[in-house]
């Protein structure tokens, strides 16, 4: 396996997928069968790939990248195609490749009109190679390009599988198809921000040209940065907003979520699950890979920004919450609010907030990927999703019931389940940010994200109380309704289990990110620390 | 002085609490579409100012609105409510709807000026008086001392008030009404 | 600082022979995984059981009182010092160099001790109890899976070596109490009160997490021991945090414990299954607030509490004190206008909670722990006396019962003690308790709160007796014949009724049992010295105060309520104006609570929405839509109307014009007002500007 | 603790005793909006008074005559609203319009 292990076995694990992908596209379209198996097993081997690197992960080296690959690719602009691991990004990668077999084993027997599983499954397989080759690319180029890969098979399952529904836009004349607004909008807010986020890399490509010839590789521009190269770059500032402006629509930080909430009720159920699971990590992934470590100074200025945003998302989404009617846009705007707590871990530059970061990614992926598919299989049974009709889902689906609670139990951050430790140390790095940020601002925003923890205890038993409690109303009764059949809980089962799982036993995140995340912020922070204690005014 | 120095201070956070506190009853006070609630929001808003009053070490002025205003005042209101028979429940005609337009501006603008004259006046001047109240012994030697005429003649206003009050609320009945009241 | 040191220079008090525990304590970690053991057991084999898995939750509650008694023994003889066994389950990189750890696991010292074999032994009282009084409900295996898993969440909560273990548990019983009262969820009301339990006591954790926060970033680790050794040795990286963190830990244990104003939760909590009610919201559940202020005793004894705050306004012990003070007597006296039998339960044990808090906060250590002790017996021992009579009239209303004292000889004789242990009749467990945290209050000078705790002692005998009297004396007014309960009902009544009668001897000042001591011995913490106050004998004088106020109550009472209890007279007696109305209306709190959260919450959560949808959506669509705006504007605005509109446009104004001017002249007082107001203002900004 | 925080509490509430004088048909709720008014000054006397410091408190005598003389104005006022609503069953100011009864 030593192939493997120097580096082509992570490019297997990004490239199956695509590969897959095409080759599924030599099967007739009315064999689905043999199009669903075929997907199947190719993203099953690629989870399968991905453990294998998990357990050969040294973990005792995880500030390292390993399964690393570099090798000339555009040698004009000096483009590598440089690949590689380290306790970051491991444990986004496996979740990532996880969480689209657990999507593949639920629409099995889920597929939305117009009917065409090849299709489906094919951009299902294009996106899971987008995902996984942001979480292993080492190389700007490399990175851009994944990052815009998601984009495309995104759009295309919103806009012909989403929601059928005509709406009505302000300042437009005419109603247009939900699917078709939200997909749009999903791409262009996307887009926008990546414009200036590729600016921002172009930026430090020209400017690395001072230090040693010009880069666009990764670990050199974070060597950069830690050396204190760009400490006195007059535009650092820019950059950096420009990349923050790329990263936080993706994650979506307040006030550039609005696309988040009309592209995840519009999706169909799976592609809301790996949007939230999955996509908003690439932007909250971004800051952690990039632009923290290559812009150190710049990030220290603008982390109370980031912060301010932070707290107003989480109160703004947790209180939005409490306004909806619709499950699903509810379920969408908690993820505002988690990512709230995401992002303010971020800010703090610590090695407790970003570790908190990171396990916060990973929970909000379980915890709201099955609240999805939750939303979904319900959607799926009463066909409709306002919560004043429903009620009483406890009694006429026990099972699913019984799911839902545990779940949104999760999701408020309940201690003991994988929700509480994001939440929880995102506000105990609030509680001492980086030397140099001030602890007033800092302290400010942890109060304010324990408030948002109530708020969100408030808007999930809101929903609880809504949904599943309760008589059920008329309109169902003498309705016969399956619970939970056994492609739903071959998918949700791993779920419940690794939220509990992570909820007692947090190290199965911690063992691999604790040694990368302390060895970051030490180079991008403690050099410049001694050099210019000074500048930085603490 | 900047906003994180002047926010780690959590006096400051008191202040927030207490001030959220008084600017939301005194709002519910003009807005409420229920006499009582607004009443009941006035003794909201007239406790947060007092408490406000104790940060600023007035102890006995916090004390004397207190007692006087929420004690008094406020139960004088809600005999006026009851006497003049307004509808305890939600009342849509409570409000001059046309008048809010000009009723926000001009109070808007009573603000803005208010703010801007303080700001002006004050800048970043420091409360000299923090844990240090002021002993009741001063203003006490201040009312019966140097201003015992006032206070006096305060005094005397409000006997006359009373009595005027007495005097316009008192209901003149009428011979027959006399009569039968004369019988039980 | 070395903990054997620190318990030396404590003096001959504490001159325990000390050892660390044997196999015992490594054993009384089966005591925190037993139950969820028997949780997961009653989901998968509970349903086709003949008690519907209620089994399971039995044994493994009676393996955790033989554990828990074990241990109890060992530790009254000294045997035990302070063993903790711990699991890593988390390490991340801290500041400087160093590791936070997050470590699971359980604390063997004295006062986790007191607390395993209550819950242990209550516990298992209820738990048997509730298989018959469950029997036939809806739902059962659910029950019984929910209180396991509080069972096993409390012990967790209790063993906390650590406060993040201490937040797991915390809010792990919270979530178990949340679903226990919504048990009978069909009903939406239960729902409501449910809902309303888990958000209030969520507002009181954003209080213990934020505590959590600075006190364990204050000294960088979350271990009790070492946030109390550097409490009491007077660290400086604590020292700046300690009144902050302690406050906000009272905000938690003000939730928790129901202290006013954070109590409105606990009296809607009766929703659910009585049983819940007498282990949950009686003897345990709702004490955490007060161990956890036992537990950080030391921070609050050495640090935080004589710190001023507000402005040197008052001190922190201050505000515990005043708070737990409001809290014993406002609640007390609700309890006399409850007319449902398990509200005048609830608000009695808030008020009992307002009694250990005082004293607790007033640095009666042990006497708040006793209280503690003694109150689980009684107080579930009236809860599951309240359930017989409840399971029996099918009503918790006291208007529909009456005259059951015949009927039901074993429940009433049982009501009748633990009444009176509550009341605090001599020779009672709750005389003796009450006695202790009066005495403290006298030591430490706190006054005023001595003759308020006198009053509520007042207050608990006349409502005991009231509830008394409408119960078991008179004539019953409900429907159906009732009958006593069975023995599986009755049985631990009369189990909980003997501790209720002997438990108080266990801390009469200068009574010692020889080698077991007594209770004050087991308590005290041997890490760090607590410095609090135990009295060398009984203070009778103080003792008959506290007794002259329980029998007042219980005559005046009987004056009012014991002969005619079913007549109207009686009832009307206590309809004093004012206060009647007031107390009925639960001092309104309810009321401003909804309103608090209807005012602000409400509107705010709409306003997000309106400024999602319409300002920050609509930006987005308004640039797509200005677009083709402007298209429509050159063509119909500019081209159509605007030169037709110029002449259209000065006739209007003129119109205009003169309607205006004719308006100014309405005779209405609040237009002058605000004319008067615009130029009072443009005067001000006048001399502002160009001064 | 800066003074102006107080100041600006103490304006914020005075705009809401002008906004709700001038937007109340309700007598009562005038005179509830007048108290707000009267109260923001006892505010600002208080917050003036804790930065001049003058040895004889001048700004807390001064506020206790304000409160003084409001708890007369309110007596009294309400005793004007007692009368007119038994002439004309109404406590609406817009009713008041004519200076005769």
């Amino acid at each position: 396996m030593d192939w493997f292990e120097n580096g082509w076995g992570l490019s297997l694990i990004v490239f199956l997928p695509i590969l897959g992908a095409l080759a599924a596209l030599a099967i007739p379209k009315e064999r689905e069968s043999t199009v669903k198996q075929w997907s199947m097993l190719v993203a099953v081997v690629t989870f399968g790939l991905s453990l294998i690197v998990a357990f050969g992960f040294d973990l005792g080296a995880a500030e390292q990248y390993q399964f690393e690959t570099n090798v000339p690719w555009i040698s004009a602009i000096g483009a590598n195609y440089h690949v590689g691991v380290d306790g970051i990004s491991l444990p986004l990668l496996v979740l990532s490749t996880f969480i689209l077999v657990l999507a593949m084993i639920y629409s099995w027997n889920h597929w939305e009109e117009p009917r065409n599983p090849k299709a489906f499954l094919i951009l299902m397989l294009i996106l899971g190679t987008g995902m996984n080759g942001t979480f292993v690319a080492l190389d700007l180029v490399l990175f851009f390009i994944f990052f815009e890969v998601v984009l495309l098979p995104m759009y295309f399952m919103i806009g012909i599988w989403g929601d059928k529904s005509m709406r009505q836009i302000p300042g437009f004349g005419k109603e247009m198809p939900t699917r078709l607004y939200a997909s749009i909008k999903f791409f262009l807010f996307t887009l926008f921000g990546s414009a200036f986020m590729l600016l921002g890399f172009l930026a430090l490509y020209f400017k690395s040209g001072e230090f040693g010839g010009r880069t666009f590789d990764i670990p050199t521009l974070a060597a950069h940065g830690a050396a204190g190269d760009f400490a006195s770059w007059g535009i650092a500032g820019l950059v950096f907003g420009a990349m923050f402006l790329g990263f936080a629509v993706k994650v979506p930080m307040w006030p550039l979520h609005t696309w988040l909430p009309d592209a995840h009720t519009a999706a169909p159920t799976v592609g809301s699950v790996l949007l939230a699971a999955i996509l908003l990590k690439l932007g909250s992934y971004g800051f952690i890979r990039i632009a923290i470590p290559v812009l150190p100074e710049a990030a220290k200025d603008w982390a109370p920004t980031i912060a301010i945003l932070s707290v107003i998302g989480i109160i703004y989404g947790s209180l939005a919450c409490l306004a909806q009617t619709d499950v699903k846009r509810l379920i969408a705007f908690s993820s505002v609010g988690h990512m709230g707590f995401v992002m303010l871990g971020i800010a703090t530059l610590t090695d407790v907030g970003i570790n908190a970061s990171i396990i916060g990614m990973v929970a909000h992926g379980l915890i709201t990927g099955l609240l999805f598919f939750l939303a979904g299989s319900m959607h799926h049974r009463y066909h409709t999703r306002e919560m004043s009709r429903l009620g009483g889902n406890l009694k006429l689906m026990p099972r699913l019931g019984a799911i839902l609670s545990f779940t949104a139990m999760a999701s408020l951050g309940l201690p003991g389940l994988a929700g509480f430790w994001g939440e929880f140390m995102a506000l105990l790095g609030a509680f001492n940010p980086l030397d140099g940020l001030s602890v007033g601002l800092f302290r400010g925003a942890m109060v304010a994200g324990a408030i948002g923890t109530v708020l969100t205890a408030g808007y999930m038993l809101f929903m609880l109380q809504k949904v599943n409690l309760g008589e059920p109303s008329e309109e169902w009764v003498g309705h016969e309704f399956h619970d939970v059949d056994r492609y739903e809980m071959t998918a949700w089962v791993p779920l419940i289990i690794l939220i509990v799982v992570i909820g007692f036993y947090p190290k199965v995140v911690f063992g691999a990110t604790t040694d990368a995340v302390v060895n970051m912020v030490d180079n991008a922070y403690a050099v410049d620390s001694t050099a210019s204690l000074d500048v930085s005014g603490s | 002085m900047t906003f994180d120095v002047w926010l780690s201070d959590p006096v400051n956070w008191v202040y927030l609490a207490i001030g959220a506190a008084v600017l939301l009853c005194g709002v519910r006070v003009v807005t409420s579409q229920n006499v009582v609630h607004a009443a009941l929001f006035l003794v909201g808003a007239l406790a947060g100012s007092a408490a406000l009053m104790l940060l600023l070490s007035a102890e006995f002025v916090a004390w004397t609105v207190v007692l006087v205003y929420i004690g008094a005042v406020i139960v004088l209101f809600l005999f006026g409510i009851m006497i003049t028979r307004a509808p305890v429940v939600r009342d849509v005609g409570l409000d001059n709807k046309k008048a809010r337009p000009v009723a926000a501006v001009v109070a808007l603008a009573t603000f803005a000026v208010l703010t801007y004259t303080s700001l002006l006046a004050f800048g970043n001047t420091e409360v000299a008086r923090v844990g240090d109240p002021t002993p009741t012994e001063t203003l006490a030697e201040g009312l019966l001392g140097r201003f015992v005429l006032p206070f006096e003649v305060v005094g005397f206003i409000l006997l006359a008030a009373l009595i005027g009050g007495i005097t316009l609320a008192r209901r003149d009945l009428s011979p027959a009404e006399e009569e039968e009241r004369g019988a039980v | 600082m070395n903990p054997l040191v620190l318990a030396a220079e404590e003096g001959a008090e504490h001159a325990v022979e000390l050892a660390a525990g044997g196999a015992a304590t490594q054993w009384a970690g089966l005591m925190l995984v037993s139950p969820f053991v028997a949780f997961l057991l009653i989901i998968w084999l509970g349903k086709n059981m003949k008690y519907k898995g209620g089994e399971f939750a039995v044994a493994a509650m009676g393996l955790n009182l033989v554990i828990a008694t074990i241990l109890f023994f060992q530790n009254a003889q000294g045997g035990i010092l302070n063993d903790t066994h711990i699991f890593e389950i988390g390490r991340i990189g801290l500041f400087e160099g160093r590791d936070l750890v997050f470590e699971l696991g359980w604390m063997v010292d004295g006062l986790s001790i007191m607390m395993y074999w209550v819950v242990a032994f209550v516990g298992l009282l209820v738990f048997i109890y509730a298989l018959g009084y469950m029997h036939g409900d809806v739902r059962v295996t659910m029950f019984f899976a929910s209180f396991s898993l509080f069972a096993g969440a409390m012990l967790i909560l209790v063993g906390a070596p650590n406060l993040i273990q201490l937040i797991i548990g915390w809010e792990g019983v919270g979530l178990a109490s949340y679903l226990l009262i919504g048990h009978y969820w069909e009903d939406l009301d239960n729902v409501r009160s449910g809902n309303k339990a888990f958000l209030t006591n969520k507002v009181a954790d954003v209080g213990l997490i934020l505590g959590a926060i600075f006190l364990g970033m204050g000294i960088g680790d979350f271990r009790f021991t070492h946030i109390n050794e550097a409490a009491a040795a007077g660290e400086a990286g604590l020292q700046t945090v300690a009144v902050a963190g302690a406050l906000l830990m009272f905000l938690g244990a003000m939730g928790k414990s129901a202290q006013f104003p954070l109590h409105i939760w606990l009296p809607d909590a009766m929703a659910g299954p009585t049983p819940v009610s007498a282990l949950m919201h009686a003897a345990t559940m709702v004490t955490a607030g007060v161990y956890l202020m036992a537990r950080l005793f030391p921070v609050y004894q050495y640090m935080a509490g004589e710190a001023e705050i507000l402005g040197g306004i008052i001190t922190v012990r201050g505000l515990m004190v005043g708070i737990g003070a409001i809290t014993l007597l406002a609640m007390g006296l609700l309890a006399l206008v409850a007319n449902d039998l398990k509200k005048v339960l609830a608000y009695s044990t808030v008020s009992q909670l307002g009694y250990m808090m005082t004293a607790v906060a007033a640095g009666g250590y042990t006497a708040g722990l006793f209280h503690l002790f003694t109150h689980a017996f009684f107080k579930a021992l009236l809860f599951l006396g309240a359930g017989s009579v409840i399971h029996a009239v099918h009503s918790n209303n006291m208007t529909d019962m009456g005259g059951l004292r015949k009927d039901m000889p074993h429940t009433f004789r049982t009501f009748i003690i633990g009444s009176l242990a509550l009341a605090g009749i001599i020779p009672l467990a709750g005389f003796w308790s009450k006695d202790e945290i009066l005495a403290t209050l006298d030591y430490e000078g706190y006054t005023f709160v001595f003759w308020v705790a006198v009053a509520g002692a007042f207050v608990t005998a006349f409502y005991m007796t009231r509830a008394i009297a409408l119960t078991f004396f008179g004539t019953y007014k409900g429907h159906g014949h009732p009958h006593e309960s069975p023995t599986i009902m009755t049985g631990p009544l009369w189990v909980l009724a003997v501790p209720s009668v002997i438990a108080g001897f266990l801390n009469v000042p200068g009574l010692e049992f020889g080698s077991f001591h007594n209770f004050t011995t087991w308590l005290a913490a041997r890490v760090v010295p607590l410095g609090d106050h135990h009295p060398e004998a009984p203070d009778w004088g103080l003792a008959a105060i506290g007794l002259g106020a329980a029998v007042l109550g219980i005559a005046l009472g009987w004056l009012v309520f014991g002969r005619d209890a079913d007549t109207q007279e009686a009832r009307d007696r206590l309809e004093i104006p004012v206060l009647y109305p007031l107390l009925r209306a639960k001092y309104f709190m309810d009321h401003i609570a909804w309103a608090i959260v209807g005012f602000t919450m409400g509107p705010a959560a709409r306003a997000m929405n309106w400024v999602n949808t319409y300002i920050l959506d609509g930006i987005v669509n308004g640039v797509g839509a200005i677009t083709m705006a402007l298209g429509r504007f050159v063509y119909g605005g500019v081209d159509q109307r605007g030169i037709d509109g110029f002449f259209n446009g000065v006739a209007m104004a003129s119109d205009a014009a003169g309607s205006a001017m004719r308006k100014l002249q309405t005779g209405r007082v609040q237009q002058y007002a605000a004319g008067f107001m615009v130029g009072a203002l443009v005067l001000v900004a006048a001399v502002a500007i160009f001064r | 603790m800066i003074v102006n925080q107080f100041l600006v509490v103490a304006a914020a509430l005075f705009s809401l005793g002008v906004y709700g004088l001038l937007v109340r048909r309700n007598a009562v709720m005038v005179l509830l909006a007048v108290e707000l008014m009267l109260n923001a000054v006892n505010l600002n006397l208080i917050a003036f008074e804790s930065v001049l410091r003058t040895p004889e408190a001048l700004g807390q005598i001064f506020a206790i005559f304000v409160i003084t003389v409001a708890a007369a104005e309110v007596g009294i006022g309400l005793a004007i609203i007692l009368l007119i609503f038994r002439n004309r069953r109404s406590a609406n100011v817009d009713d008041f319009n004519l200076m005769k009864l």
